[in-house]
């Protein structure tokens, strides 16, 4: 009996002794932030932080590796109780949702054959890409509505996911088990920012529209009776849409699939009447933004394109600041398109939509007189952007006689031929460069040389066969010292204070159109050619990003950026409408004055997006995959019988009404009735679904 | 009417081994006939009563850095005492539980149990909660022997129930079927939960 | 600290009682313990090795004695099963064991009061499976029946009468080997028990 | 040598611990639905199954034989077991924090793992293997559980995709394809004696 007390006793002596000492040897001390962090985490483990699972973000965090506000999970409230057990503030971030991009479920879609398989997408993807003939259509298994750590989503009828908005955290678990990469997250900031690539679903209207406006989602909603939600989605892209309604030349409408069948579906005309709607109401919808950055930038012209900048730049939390020479903002709006077109009373009330956006105004205060860009930098702002527009302002101003310098170092050929013929050219000491021009660079190099400058450099973007001189020319230009530097772009102009310092240039010998500058880079060393004076031979400025250089100070963990009055510029990244990428006045987008304000809008916000990535430091490139003019993308070429149906008229002022009062507005824009008919018109486009069976419109305004 | 609660509890709503998905091993494993099925359950209900009595008893002066060490000392000192009387007075089931009965000690539900419910509550509740989860346990893993050694050898407590003409499924003694019924009867349980609710 | 020798100081006193609850109830039940055990796992062989119509349970009479020494010198104990017809010890029963093939076969012989067998039979081994295991056959064990110990008490290949099984010699002779020690042992064991 | 070989082949295939000796059924069944956690849960088991039967071994041999205390195995055995299993986490939390990343969280479902205990008693009690040979089959039988468990999780990795009737779904469906899985283990059978 002893021994057995005494073993079982003893084993349990040693045992105790065992684990009290080794609660002390191998005491690890456990940071209780850490442990506390991990109980305000949710738990889901969805990874949608980037760290391993919740412990691991807990960890980060409690470390001050990881900000409080990764856990995109949990949202606010956890952020909050996360930032109170560190004691520090939570920062606001952008909510999140998810969103499934196809529209016609596997039984409206055409299929390539019938799946019988497991019930899951990635199965079914191995299989060919899945059934659907469309190759970034939903395949409907539910792939996604399984892999949600929170329940937001679920099967609709339809066969496509449907997400439940007030359960959905934003954490991006669907988005990362999709194959087809079709449900995504959408945030303010992703949709303004958003363009059209090959892996999601377009329609032919939404692809061409040089703003890149989501136009059947619009007209979707104008269907159903919610005008403001179309004004919502068109404002994601272009924040004109009284003016657009009126003027826009809606190359969307010639590639509407409806002209398959009878007439394009009237795209511009819905959009006028939404967004007269709104301005009837009296009251503006709210513009959703980001969470402000702090980060002031100025944008040089108050036309449609800096205005949009401003805009946008406000939409993704930026402080912009529209710089405009003139009294009015409006630019080419106001001053060359008729009231009968366009009333002012329209246009005005549009702008102010657009201050009242968060966008700062400072009329009469032109760039080169009142204002510099080196002036602003040293005012703080973090970025200047210029959008002096598609007509050079100089010249609707009355011809100069003293060429003003608007940017640093850059001067306009036909300003300074027109100085030279007054005879007041200036001196031009140092390096110079003249980009574009055509026949007149050769001349106007010499006419540089003539004014003093040592080196005179032409970059053309044609390579020598094809520039517009005889070889014999260019030989005897060369035997004089003139510099070319054919198939070469300039990429980036560095400057200190008011000078311009040196310029970047790429030879694009090797280049394959749609590569980056830093695909270009790799393959050859980028030309930096000291340069003083920049004569461009376009009759305007380019758009372009002016930006502070930060230098790195100090050693280790000390090292901070510090701003120095050293500036670069970053020419925005290119929109699908251009046929090369790299460098400033690109051929097919940058170097046309703007035909349209459409255009001039796509340009300004993908210029405030450009801003926005160098603000975010990152490379300023259009997304992998942009759908470009020259994308071949699937599309119809005939549609299955569906009954024709007429476009609606627009409604418009008598000949004997308009000679009357010359000022009315024509066009008097759609009714309601025939809103609700012409958006039923449409066929609710994807890459190649469509809509089969049209509604009657009886059922349709019952149903409204 | 707490302990009622208590106790009744572990017959249907969370009966161990088909709720919980607990004490698999010994479900499994013992399971070749009702009879076995029967002594298998009623060791282990006498384990987990006297464990949680005397665990909740302890319950304020087990350090919690020991609990589970102090737990597991106590439910194995009843499970030594069941090898022990098991093998004087039932020899013959002593050997075909075998080690079964000393792995009663590490059958998931009696330490859960300690530790769910013994360690927060009283002896009265907690003998409840004993005698409810280990009868559950019991009727679970007779109900399983019942149909493995019917399906199996055709009887029923060592009765011939199906007659000469019916071939045994040998196969419903070995592993394959022990876990094929046990998943059967999973799928019966959510079946019938579903249709009550 | 004080929590450390707390935690230390309750271990040890749960595990003490335990041992101390646990000594008891060995004692207690160590009695019916060792006679289920004998009962289940001898208590078949003596039953086949004793010759038929004794009326007591060679179990519960069983004789307890130390006889000779192991290797090392400890008194071994050996137990005797007696049968006993009209309060007469008439048979005994008693086992033995001898390496065979693979590992020591142990047996179980029944033996009247003149030194004749009365069964044989073969309680554990490890033999091959199919060879050698196929001592514990009817046909080999009922070979041994009514022998005594002398030459007869050997396999036919020596002269014997025991027939052993074929490809299996070695098996074979450990249960003759044992059968003989039990033998050999049988005159001390009667002084001892009669 | 070709003792041990055959000791390992018995007991990963032919006794399978899982498959044909029922035991550690609980985390089988219980973490075999992704396969990190079950090559985690494999690699804790298979070393302390293998540390724990070299450990019994000795209090068995050295401390329980010799004071003729045999009855007491099973109240020594899961004391050892139970600190053991304490010490290596704490142990591995200090020195070795990668290790205890992965094993970490399943260290204390060791503890009621009934394949820990069965393997150390099998081999120490039932076998009566000698040391080396306790050694061998305790880390054999570790593989035996951790090829059960990863063959298991593979199937039922698969399963949760596939269209699987409502009220199988889960862990009925999780049973039956282990039985299915042992029904192929059988096939073993005879292979070795």
């Amino acid at each position: 009996m002893l021994s057995a007390i005494l073993a079982i006793g003893g084993l349990g002596l040693f045992a105790g002794i065992g684990l009290a000492v080794a609660s002390k040897v191998f005491y690890v001390y456990v940071d209780p932030k850490i442990v506390a962090v991990e109980e305000a985490l949710p738990g889901a483990n969805c990874g949608g932080c980037g760290f391993p699972g919740c412990s691991g973000a807990a960890e980060a965090i409690a470390m001050g590796k990881a900000d409080p506000t990764i856990c995109v999970g949990g949202g606010p409230d956890t952020h909050a109780a996360v930032a109170a057990i560190l004691g520090i503030e939570v920062k606001e971030v952008e909510p999140e949702i998810a969103r499934p991009g196809c529209y016609y479920g596997p039984q409206e879609a055409d299929l390539k054959y019938v799946y019988d398989g497991l019930n899951d997408c990635r199965a079914a993807m191995l299989l060919n890409g899945g059934a659907k003939l469309c190759p970034v259509g939903c395949l409907g298994l539910g792939s996604c509505v399984k892999a949600c750590p929170f329940g937001a989503l679920s099967m609709g009828d339809d066969g496509l996911p449907v997400v439940n908005a007030s359960l959905c955290t934003g954490c991006g678990t669907c988005e990362r088990v999709c194959p087809k990469h079709i449900i995504t997250l959408t945030s303010n900031s992703r949709r303004v920012t958003q363009e059209y690539t090959l892996d999601q679903c377009s329609a032919p209207c939404q692809r061409t529209c040089p703003a890149g406006i989501d136009i059947p989602a619009y007209i979707d909603a104008a269907g159903r009776g919610d005008y403001l939600e179309a004004v919502r989605i068109i404002k994601e892209k272009n924040p004109f849409p009284l003016v657009c309604g009126r003027i826009c030349v809606h190359p969307c409408e010639n590639e509407c699939r409806r002209n398959l069948l009878d007439e394009p579906v009237a795209i511009n005309p819905i959009k006028r009447f939404v967004a007269d709607y709104e301005m009837k109401s009296g009251s503006r919808i709210p513009i959703e933004k980001a969470p402000a950055t702090g980060k002031r930038v100025a944008v040089i012209g108050g036309g449609a394109e800096g205005l949009t900048t401003a805009f946008f730049l406000a939409r993704l939390g930026h402080e912009p600041t529209v710089v405009e020479g003139k009294s009015h903002l409006g630019g080419l709006l106001r001053t060359i398109i008729p009231d009968a077109r366009l009333p002012k009373d329209v246009l005005d009330w549009e702008i102010q939509g657009i201050l009242e956006a968060g966008v700062t105004a400072q009329t009469n205060k032109k760039l080169g007189r009142d204002v510099s860009i080196q002036g602003l930098l040293d005012d703080g702002y973090d970025a200047v952007f210029v959008a002096t527009g598609g007509w050079d302002s100089q010249m609707t101003d009355g011809l100069p006689t003293q060429p003003v310098q608007a940017l640093p170092g850059v001067q306009l050929l036909v300003n300074l031929t027109f100085a030279h013929m007054a005879g007041n050219a200036p001196a031009v000491g140092g390096d110079a460069m003249i980009v574009g021009g055509g026949n007149a660079s050769i001349d106007a190099a010499l006419l540089l040389k003539e004014l003093g400058a040592q080196h005179v450099h032409v970059v053309f973007r044609s390579p020598r066969e094809e520039a517009p001189f005889k070889d014999e020319e260019i030989q005897a230009a060369e035997a004089q010292g003139v510099i070319f530097h054919f198939r070469s772009a300039i990429t980036r102009m560095f400057g200190k204070g008011a000078e311009l310092t040196h310029v970047e240039v790429a030879s694009l010998e090797n280049y394959v159109p749609g590569e980056t500058l830093q695909q270009l880079h790799a393959k050859a060393a980028l030309q930096q050619i000291p340069v003083q004076t920049l004569i461009t031979g376009a009759g305007r400025f380019p758009e372009l990003i002016y930006a502070p250089v930060y230098e790195l100070r100090g050693e280790g963990d000390q090292q901070e950026a510090v701003r120095t009055d050293r500036w670069e510029t970053v020419v925005p990244y290119a929109g699908p409408f251009a046929e090369e990428d790299v460098g400033i006045f690109r051929p097919g987008e940058a170097t046309s004055d703007y035909k349209a304000v459409v255009e001039a809008i796509g340009a300004g916000r993908r210029g405030a997006i450009s801003v926005h990535k160098r603000l975010l430091g990152e490379e300023v490139v259009a997304p992998p995959g942009m759908i470009r003019r020259t994308t071949t993308v699937l599309n119809v070429d005939r549609l299955e019988p569906l009954s024709p149906q007429p476009r609606e008229k627009m409604p418009a002022l008598s000949p004997a009404e308009q000679l009357a009062n010359p000022k009315a507005e024509v066009e008097l824009g759609f009714t309601e009735e025939q809103v609700r008919r012409e958006a039923q018109r449409c066929l609710r486009c994807g890459l190649i679904c469509y809509r089969r069976t049209v509604q009657e419109p009886e059922s349709l305004a019952k149903s409204a | 009417m707490g302990v009622a609660k208590e106790f009744t509890k572990g017959l249907w709503k969370e009966v161990p081994p088909f709720r919980l998905v607990l004490g698999l091993c010994p479900t499994l494993a013992v399971t070749t006939a009702a009879e076995n099925g029967l002594g298998m359950g009623l060791a282990t209900t006498f384990v987990l009563v006297c464990s949680n009595f005397i665990v909740s008893l302890l319950r304020s002066i087990i350090p919690s850095k020991v609990r589970i060490a102090a737990y597991i000392v106590v439910i194995a000192s009843f499970v030594v005492i069941v090898e022990l009387t098991m093998q004087a007075y039932f020899y013959p089931l002593y050997k075909v539980l075998g080690i079964f009965i000393p792995l009663i000690v590490v059958n998931c539900i009696i330490l859960g149990r300690a530790e769910a419910f013994a360690s927060k509550n009283g002896p009265v509740l907690s003998i409840a909660d004993g005698l409810g989860m280990g009868l559950g346990f019991t009727l679970s893993l007779t109900f399983l022997g019942a149909l493995r050694e019917l399906l199996g050898s055709g009887t029923i407590f060592k009765h011939a129930v199906l007659g000469p003409s019916f071939e045994p499924f040998a196969i419903m003694l070995k592993p394959p079927g022990a876990f094929i019924c046990l998943g059967l009867i999973l799928a019966t349980m959510n079946l019938i939960s579903t249709r009550k609710s | 600290m004080r929590d450390l020798v707390k935690m230390v100081v309750v271990l040890t006193v749960i595990c003490s009682a335990s041992g101390l609850v646990l000594s008891y109830v060995n004692e207690a039940t160590k009695e019916p313990r060792e006679y289920q055990l004998l009962k289940y796992v001898k208590g078949p062989s003596i039953k086949a090795v004793l010759p038929e119509g004794y009326e007591n349970d060679p179990i519960t009479d069983k004789i307890v004695f130390k006889m000779g020494t192991d290797e090392k010198g400890h008194p071994v104990e050996k137990t005797i099963f007696p049968a006993k017809k009209g309060g007469k010890i008439v048979a005994l029963a008693y086992d033995s064991a001898a390496p065979g093939y693979h590992g020591n076969i142990a047996v179980m012989i029944g033996v009247d009061l003149e030194g004749k067998l009365t069964g044989v039979s073969i309680m554990t081994h490890t033999e091959t499976p199919g060879l050698g295991a196929r001592v514990e056959e009817p046909q080999f064990t009922q070979q041994f029946a009514g022998l005594t110990l002398s030459e007869e008490l050997n396999l036919s290949t020596r002269g014997g009468r025991i027939d052993g099984i074929s490809g299996a010699t070695l098996s074979s002779n450990g249960v003759v080997n044992a059968v003989r020690q039990a033998l050999e042992q049988f005159p001390k064991i009667k002084e001892e028990v009669l | 040598m070709s003792e041990y070989w055959l000791l390992i082949v018995s007991a990963v295939f032919v006794n399978n611990i899982v498959l044909a000796r029922y035991l550690g059924n609980c985390p089988f069944l219980g973490v075999s639905t992704r396969m990190d956690t079950a090559t985690g849960m494999g690699m804790a088991v298979i070393f302390v199954t293998t540390l724990a039967t070299a450990i019994t071994w000795f209090v068995r041999k050295s401390l329980l034989e010799p004071m003729g205390l045999e009855y007491l195995q099973t109240i020594a055995f899961i004391l050892v077991i139970a600190t053991l299993v304490q010490l290596v986490e704490m142990f591995l939390q200090k020195s070795i924090p990668a290790l205890y990343r992965a094993l970490g969280i399943f260290l204390p479902l060791i503890t009621t793992n009934c394949a820990v205990l069965g393997t150390a008693v099998l081999a120490v009690e039932n076998e009566d293997f000698n040391f080396m040979e306790g050694l061998v089959f305790a880390f054999a039988s570790g593989v035996g559980f951790s090829l059960a468990l990863v063959l298991l999780t593979g199937i039922r990795e698969r399963c949760a995709v596939a269209p699987i009737p409502k009220h199988l779904q889960g862990m009925p469906v999780g049973l039956a394809t282990a039985g299915l899985l042992a029904l192929a283990f059988l096939g073993f059978i005879g292979m070795v004696h």
